[in-house]
């Protein structure tokens, strides 16, 4: 349940966003979960609902969309682009784990599938991210 | 927009102070400094937590002799307790495996364990910083607004060369520096880190090379009974 | 497209060998190795080049005693004699200001170095790193091929931890290491590197604590008739 | 004249593209230049001109395009946009010089001109940068 400090992030951007454009009614959240830090959907989003309760958040129930990353690494060495849900390099379980509370772990434990180099970039889909904030004024 | 960037206030907010260990050379002793200071600290009462954000070279979990720590996931991450220490570190999730992180990784590990970590309420806390000014150093002064700089260097020419630029940049950008510490003292230029502190900043004093310290650590009863940490005790600022 | 990226190869092809003094940890010795060996080797006649890639603690201006030099603008940058060595440094666009850069501008500004430095014919060039696995060592490790590496550590504990840990990566990248040299011994914890090599890598040798290092800093030919470089020289690989 | 080493790169990084895609004739090389490093236009063209001969390459004189990029600076801190050559905040001879060499030297010198924090980002116009190479098979 780290997911509700990430949700408690995204509320209260949200939050600080209504009052720095006085915004009325906010219609779209676009939320990105990037697949690199394996959020659970389901937790988020009831996390997500909870923290808004607690900040005393009014959204409409379809105005938060939260989407799916798909994860794009890319090597600096080699140039390979791959993502690491690709199964010849998908990390243990504990591995896992430690990706889950911090995606940069990547870099400890998933090499390019190419030239093995620890030395990739994470070009898309990393953890959450905001990708729109919709309001009325 | 990057929501995490919106939380980082709301979870330093029940910390009194925020004390980064810095000095721009490796090696002077800031980890050293940090992590028996933070000891120190939390026995005299204080609630203490230590972040060692020494990603490269993490070192405060040896001297703390910390094992089989992990934080409890609860609405965030909670830092585990190492001799009455919060103590918060990559080595939980890296464990003995090398991190070979670009500065925009740091960038970003830095800003997650900052938005996750639920410290609680908090007298100090302590912060292990890497050597120079990259982008541990650039994050922690964009981030953490109320941070206060204790700057370590040893005597020799090549620590307190680096020291002053660090200390320089810090001034510049009106950051508040409660002082330099001198660390491994062995007679030889003596006054030295004194000299640099001059009128720029306050020189907190003086600690010897103490051989004793390697056998002390990893074990924080032996660490608190040395030299070291009698004299750090005499010299910094929050007795 | 970046061009730099293709005439590094041969900026660098008429270097006989390369060889980046490195360990992870700071303080450990690593400037002071990498100056004195590129000082000794141009003294034994080889054509020395000597590079300080540690843009956050530039120090091997301050242990040759460099002043007042500067690159000749000819074609490109050829580096100036410092006592014999072709020596480049970020010092020389930077003076004594402190230079906040994060991981991507370390890795422009070494990019641009090595496109434009024309370091001629060279038996060795010596590169001093920085502390830590980041953008600096990631980049060597990307940009030249022909690198060796010599890592130098302390025997203390939190030094030997991190040595480990670089160690355990050049070997996965299968990149060759020539050896361990064990810095500032005191009588503490002898052998402890040699253990840390173990079958892992050569083990080079011992330097103990001198005493006498800090008043030879920045006169050379005091540094060359100092204990530690008489160690250096029986522990270096290029005897 | 440090200009010939960088137009040294372009070639070669031109001659590779050759190899590489088996290019019979290079019809358009667009070189960017940025003005943070201020290189002298003339002095660069001169030098691809000769650089081009010793390394026996033969290109339409039109071929090569270079255009000089302005130079977008942005703080890390306050998020603020300018530009180096914004009148108020230029370097002196000597600090221009060394940005000359090693563009990120910016840092030393150079500051937001809204928080006076040396943490931004060089957003365009660092340095030369080729945007294409194109050519007949
Ligand atoms: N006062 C001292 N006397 C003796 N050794 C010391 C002293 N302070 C630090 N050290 C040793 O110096 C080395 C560097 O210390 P450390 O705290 O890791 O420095 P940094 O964090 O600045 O790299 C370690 O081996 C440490 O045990
Ligand atoms: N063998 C030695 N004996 C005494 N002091 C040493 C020895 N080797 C290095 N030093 C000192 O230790 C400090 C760190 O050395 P330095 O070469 O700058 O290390 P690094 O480059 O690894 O940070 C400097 O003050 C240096 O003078
Ligand atoms: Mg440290
Ligand atoms: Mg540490
Ligand atoms: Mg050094
Ligand atoms: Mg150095
Ligand atoms: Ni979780
Ligand atoms: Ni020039
Ligand atoms: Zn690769
Ligand atoms: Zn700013």
């Amino acid at each position: 349940m780290h997911e509700w400090a990430l949700a408690e992030s995204v509320i209260t951007a949200v939050v600080d966003e209504i009052r720095l454009n006085n915004i009325r009614k906010v219609t779209k959240v676009d939320v990105k979960v990037g697949e690199l830090q394996q959020i659970d959907i389901e937790i988020f989003r009831f996390a997500l609902e909870n923290v808004m309760k607690a900040y005393e958040l009014v959204l409409d129930s379809d105005a938060v969309r939260i989407e799916i990353e798909k994860n794009i690494l890319r090597c600096e060495v080699c140039g390979k682009t791959w993502s690491f849900d690709d199964a010849s390099c998908r990390p243990g379980e504990d591995e896992a784990e430690a990706i889950h509370f911090i995606p940069e772990i990547a870099h400890v434990y998933i090499r390019c599938p190419e030239c093995s180099s620890p030395d990739f970039e994470i070009v898309k889909g990393r953890g959450v991210w905001i990708e729109a904030i919709e309001g009325e004024h | 927009m990057d929501p995490r960037l919106h939380i980082i206030d709301k979870r330093l907010q029940d910390i009194k102070r925020i004390i980064a260990v810095s000095g721009g050379k490796g090696g002077t002793g800031k980890s050293s400094v940090a992590s028996v200071l933070a000891l120190a600290l939390a026995k005299e009462g204080y609630r203490t937590g230590l972040l060692d954000l020494d990603f490269g070279g993490p070192s405060a979990h040896v001297i703390l002799g910390v094992e089989g720590l992990f934080p409890e996931e609860d609405k965030g991450l909670i830092p585990p307790d190492a001799s009455g220490i919060r103590f918060m570190s990559i080595i939980y999730f890296t464990g003995d495996n090398p991190a070979p992180l670009r500065g925009k990784e740091i960038s970003n590990a830095i800003i997650e364990l900052l938005a996750v970590t639920l410290w609680g309420e908090l007298d100090f806390l302590i912060i292990d910083m890497p050597p120079g000014m990259a982008d541990t150093a650039l994050d922690v002064i964009r981030l953490i607004k109320r941070m206060e700089f204790i700057l370590v260097t040893t005597p020799s020419k090549l620590a307190t060369e680096v020291t002053k630029r660090e200390l320089a940049i810090l001034q510049e950008l009106r950051l508040p520096v409660l002082g330099l510490i001198e660390n491994m003292l062995t007679g030889q230029r003596a006054g030295t880190a004194a000299k640099v502190a001059g009128d720029r900043t306050a020189f907190l004093g003086s600690i010897d090379f103490d051989s004793t310290l390697e056998h002390a650590i990893g074990d924080v009863d032996k660490l608190l009974q040395t030299g070291f940490a009698k004299q750090l005790s005499l010299c910094h600022p929050f007795k």
